[in-house]
């Protein structure tokens, strides 16, 4: 070295497979076998109808904020279709459609949307974690998680969830940074959605890419097309069988689109065009992938509206079931359980102060 | 004048600011196009432009470090922590230098910096989003907490705030930000951080409270009054920290009962420094225990069970009742 | 059973504890190769190697995040972070998450982990390497704030800390590091968490205190029965959070009065708390203002003068004095 | 795209001019006149001295524990010669010479060290900020003034200086990520000494090089031989240029050693082997930049004893100085100042209570 270009080992592509056009690149296809594709479609389409269904049922006053996925289907059910029973998923706040995958039920959804702790005790089932509001901080525990396996020497692998947002905060740097550190098996979905509430991805970052993030770590990146299921799936069994046999962790970009509010407290007609989100339409994952499917003879019409219906049947049964319970739910005495896991004195003379609290109130109106 | 809600109030502090002194910028996540998500920043992008009025990027840390170092630089940075449940991210950086620059420093470097959140339940928000932790903020040596309990008090708080030569953490209360109106003079006004106010006078009891409280506090007095004849004294702190003990310590000397209130739990809560101060300096003439009605010593519960978690205007009744039917 | 200093003692619990169970696993900045800044993990990485003592990249949060998934795991995490000073940095880790996962999961998801630092003065350091805020994690529902006097306590309570099911925060005096052995069993022995000792009997006052400030309170009692004649009763509270206010409320029953001893700012302090739960639970047996002997309402100065700051058993000695000349 | 390299257009480069053999580029070489190479000479050479003083003192007890700089004086050197005194400058806590190049006195240096809060009275003067402890929290500090900087539309710029360590703190992460949306004129110098106390660079991130961080940031990065004196004010001439120009902000990694303990509480026995601190002694800066400046005839062996007896009595002056002024430092009520512009009455209680206190403790010993 006099003066001279550093030479990066660490490699960042991009990858598209079923491009907006229809168009596809055989050669790069992964094999996915019949049933999974029309399973991976009816994720998609369940995603998107949970989201409609839930955007009517806010606006009606039934439950409270919550954070729509409409447009990222592709993106969260492609990576959580390649992970085992075994292996740890770790969700951001907006990944419905990964957690039903893998195994939420649709009503815990619906109870927590309502505002009762109730709907969180599914997660933490089935080797997922629940829902984390702190943007970035829970890329970490995955971490902790991917770090624990290794140590166990389990062949597990952990996948964790966050937006490009995220991506801001010092915790991601710090969970990529100890991931690369340790060769922990986590992968790392970055749903760069474009924006972060009223933050276009332009004003989060100046780099050209989130994927050339992982430069900094020493890890492999890559800019997947976050529309294209196909891409997706394979974007995510090379980085779990990556982290599988042991190579470490990987960050892939999944470029992708909000197409609806932020949260149901947001207004995006202040901060971004209605052109773009038209344009972003045109490049919709789900109508991509249904053509697709038709192409293979895999849908047509009939089969369409035979899922269609199924999945407006079991949305509304899980309404009618989170409803039902919720009628027995939400005694605020409950709130004296899960601080710790024995209660200290203090609180139990609390507890029997909100007792005789509400005692008095039930007296007095 | 005109009659304000408490985001009208704060935006109308900012803005004039703003107009006053260039060395005033504001900054946070999503307080530039978007206007902040509770709105207190709106309009002022269009009124300042993006180069005063700060879009950042999704980092709490940088936003609070990057204040500092516009503070040494000699500005007046606003910053915006969109929820102060999410304030913890930049912990650090106020108490590592925000809080210490002019100690380290013998007062060669300050660092007049604002940082705002909205605090408090009451809006059937999502978790971390009504979290009510100032005494964290309150312990630290070198910060100023500051929280309005109204309209025009947060306004005139807020540009007192923004002229203090010394970092100001400002919580403003979720549940007020559209509450109620209050008349709020075009003309500047100010109020002096560090000062109670006596915002109902009596005799027989003193209430100590601030922010969202204050107005349970005032309808239990009211209810007292009108059901047991009971002449309340109600203390707003307005200033958490530094504390002013003057006029509560004085007021309990007179009605020798206290109720403290807030909406943060209550081990090692803000109400158990108002309390040891009362102790020290009020001991010989209280009556009754000083009782204190708080949030209990858990995380705020998500919506469905908040209302129960929060002190009402009748757990606060019940409370001062008690008090004054303790015998001395 | 040997004498140990309370380095030697915790490096005892931490050697037994991983022994006995494979998932206890020690992490931080420097523990592993070099032992620790202060040699508390000294000659771990020799007996269990760099895969169960692990030396991580400067960064608290992912020290304090990692630890979290490892305890969801079912990994039992015992993370240091290098000075208290610096566990700011992970604030927002341990109240978001390891705080509420319990909680937000209706104990499906628990996170049993231990995050020690060194904390307090003394031991003439750098800026931040003083800090006494345990105050901050004391007022934090979910965690657990453990403060040891002594090598034989610091033991069993660390035994305790790495078995609870709840995360611990625990705090060690750099000042009694290698201030004096005890004879530490080497037989198992645990303590409970949340409950306090009487470590002095006495009848006249009572003196609260815990870590490093326990030395110079027995020296004021001794001073104070050998000068006066008075019999002080001692509590050490061993844990800060959840407190175990039992014992104090008891012995102030019957001795009337009552000093509070901290090196923290006094100012929402942890004194506070204990001054609330006297007046709560004391109230008609207190004979005499709660006295709190504390470090002052700003940061510890730099080692030139930090002696002055620190509550010294003269400064106790003479409050105590003060408590028990006040007429009832 | 179907699957491509990711082109990314940050470039990260490497740099050396002189190096430790000896051999020169003449056309990478910066032009520095004669008086600022000994300039250059004269305070890597305090550097090395001071910190030898400093260390004898601390073994005295005379003073407290310190962070020497051996072995890093060139990349401290290099970065602040080319700053105009308007520029600021923004240490992490092993700067000494470098702040003395910035004016600070030897003797404030001392005080420090010796647990008095005046020694840092002068920080904060010219357009320097104090030392800042917190391992890599001071560089957001500096994307503030930077920003200030662009506001008030001055030419001037921001360094700051810190550790390989420090960039693993998530505070690295979100300055270098404010101060690239930002286009800040800030030059982010990271002394790479090899080691983070007992951590060797090789633990504390994958990455090959810290340089590459900035492809992170869409920032140009550039890996320089920090014992070089001539490629880091070459390379720092080019960022603090580029940053007046606003193009923003640039990170240069300083490969370095340090050659000494972490701090005086530091025994590095513990953890790296002599041969290691021996390969490194090959490469000191001192010697490279005396055999370069004797080659260019500005260097004899009587300039340079002329050199060191000058620095050996300067250094004693200012221990001299400290000493006596330290004399009349340390009552204790000082302390009472400057936690508030003004004291709010609870403090001037407390206050009165030292007072009272420290005369009890004067009549009763
Ligand atoms: C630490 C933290 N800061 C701020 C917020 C408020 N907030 C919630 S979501 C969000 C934007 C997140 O953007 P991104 O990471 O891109 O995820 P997306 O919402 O696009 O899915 C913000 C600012 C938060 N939840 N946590
Ligand atoms: C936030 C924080 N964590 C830990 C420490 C303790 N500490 C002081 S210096 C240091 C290592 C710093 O390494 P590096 O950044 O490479 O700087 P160097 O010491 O090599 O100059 C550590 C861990 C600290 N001062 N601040
Ligand atoms: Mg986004
Ligand atoms: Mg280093």
């Amino acid at each position: 070295m006099p003066r001279e270009i550093f030479e990066i080992p660490d490699r960042v592509e991009t990858l598209s497979i079923l491009s907006a056009d229809g168009s596809l690149d055989e050669e790069l296809a992964p094999a996915i076998d019949d049933d999974l594709l029309i399973k991976l479609y009816r994720f998609m389409l369940l995603g998107r109808r949970f989201d409609e269904r839930l955007l009517n049922l806010q606006r009606q006053g039934r439950i409270g904020t919550f954070p729509p996925v409409s447009g990222q289907e592709a993106s969260q059910v492609g990576p959580v279709s390649v992970l085992e029973e075994e292996d740890w998923m770790v969700p951001s706040f907006r990944e419905a459609v990964a957690e039903m995958w893998r195994g939420r039920s649709m009503e815990s959804i619906i109870i927590s949307a309502s505002g009762f702790s109730e709907g969180a005790s599914e997660a933490g089932e089935g080797n997922n974690l629940p829902v984390s509001v702190p943007v970035g901080s829970q890329m970490l525990h995955a971490v902790g998680i991917g770090w624990g396996m290794k140590y166990r020497e389990r062949k597990n692998v952990v996948m964790t969830f966050f937006g490009d947002g995220a991506t801001s905060e010092g915790d991601f740097h710090e969970a990529m940074n100890f991931a690369a550190v340790y060769r922990a098996p986590v992968v790392f979905i970055c749903q760069n959605n474009q924006w972060a509430i009223s933050i276009p991805r332009s004003k989060q970052t100046r780099s050209k890419s989130i994927a050339q993030k992982a430069v900094a770590y020493g890890m492999p990146g890559i800019q997947v097309d976050g529309n294209d299921i196909l891409a997706m799936v394979a974007a995510s069994r090379e980085a779990v069988d990556r982290a599988r046999n042991g190579e470490g962790p990987t960050l892939i970009e999944a470029v992708t689109y909000r197409m609806s509010v932020h949260t149901t407290a947001d207004d995006p007609k202040r901060y971004r065009k209605d052109d773009e989100v038209e344009s972003w339409r045109a490049k919709d994952p789900l109508t991509r992938f249904a053509g697709y499917l038709s192409e293979k003879g895999l849908l047509d019409e009939e089969k369409i509206q035979a899922v269609e219906s199924e999945i407006k049947e079991s949305i509304q049964a899980a309404v009618d079931r989170a409803e039902e319970k919720m009628k027995s739910m939400g005694d605020p005495m409950d709130m004296f359980e899960h601080t710790y896991e024995k209660r200290p004195a203090y609180l139990e003379e609390q507890r029997e102060l909100l007792a005789r609290e509400l005692k008095e109130e039930g007296n007095h109106g | 004048m005109a009659k304000l809600n408490m985001v009208q109030a704060l935006n109308l502090a900012l803005r004039q600011e703003m107009e006053k002194d260039d060395s005033v910028i504001v900054l946070g996540e999503d307080v530039g196009v978007d206007g902040g998500v509770f709105r207190v920043t709106d309009g002022l992008i269009d009124r300042f432009g993006e180069g005063r009025v700060v879009d950042t990027p999704l980092a709490e840390s940088g936003i609070a470090g990057m204040s500092i170092g516009m503070a040494i630089y000699g500005l007046r940075p606003v910053a915006e922590i969109q929820f102060s449940g999410f304030a913890y991210h930049c912990f650090h950086q106020i108490e590592s230098h925000a809080a210490r620059l002019r100690l380290r420093t013998q007062g060669a470097v300050t660092v007049p910096m604002v940082l705002r959140a909205p605090y408090g339940g009451g809006v059937r928000a999502l978790e971390h989003h009504s979290e009510s932790r100032e005494a964290y903020w309150a312990h630290m040596p070198g910060v100023k907490m500051v929280i309005p309990s109204g309209p025009r008090n947060a306004r005139a708080l807020m540009v007192s705030a923004i002229r203090d030569p010394d970092p100001v953490i400002f919580y403003e209360a979720k549940a007020l930000y559209r509450a109620f109106r209050e008349e709020v003079p075009d003309e500047e006004e100010t109020l002096p951080i560090g000062e109670s106010q006596i915002v109902r006078e009596g005799t027989d009891l003193t209430m100590i409270a601030y922010g969202a409280m204050i107005r349970p506090v005032l309808e239990a007095a009211d209810e007292l009054e009108k059901k047991k004849g009971v002449q309340t004294e109600v203390i707003d702190l307005l200033t958490v920290s530094p504390l002013d003990d003057r006029l509560f310590t004085e007021s309990v000397k007179k009605t020798g009962r206290a109720v403290i209130v807030h909406e943060a739990p209550r081990s090692f809560g803000p109400g158990a420094e108002i309390v040891s101060r009362l102790v020290e300096k009020s001991f010989y003439h209280l009556e009754a225990p000083i009782a204190r009605v708080t949030g209990f010593d858990m995380v705020i519960p998500l919506f469905a069970r908040e209302k129960a978690y929060i002190p009402s205007a009748g757990r606060i009744f019940r409370a001062a009742v008690q008090a004054l039917e303790t015998e001395p």
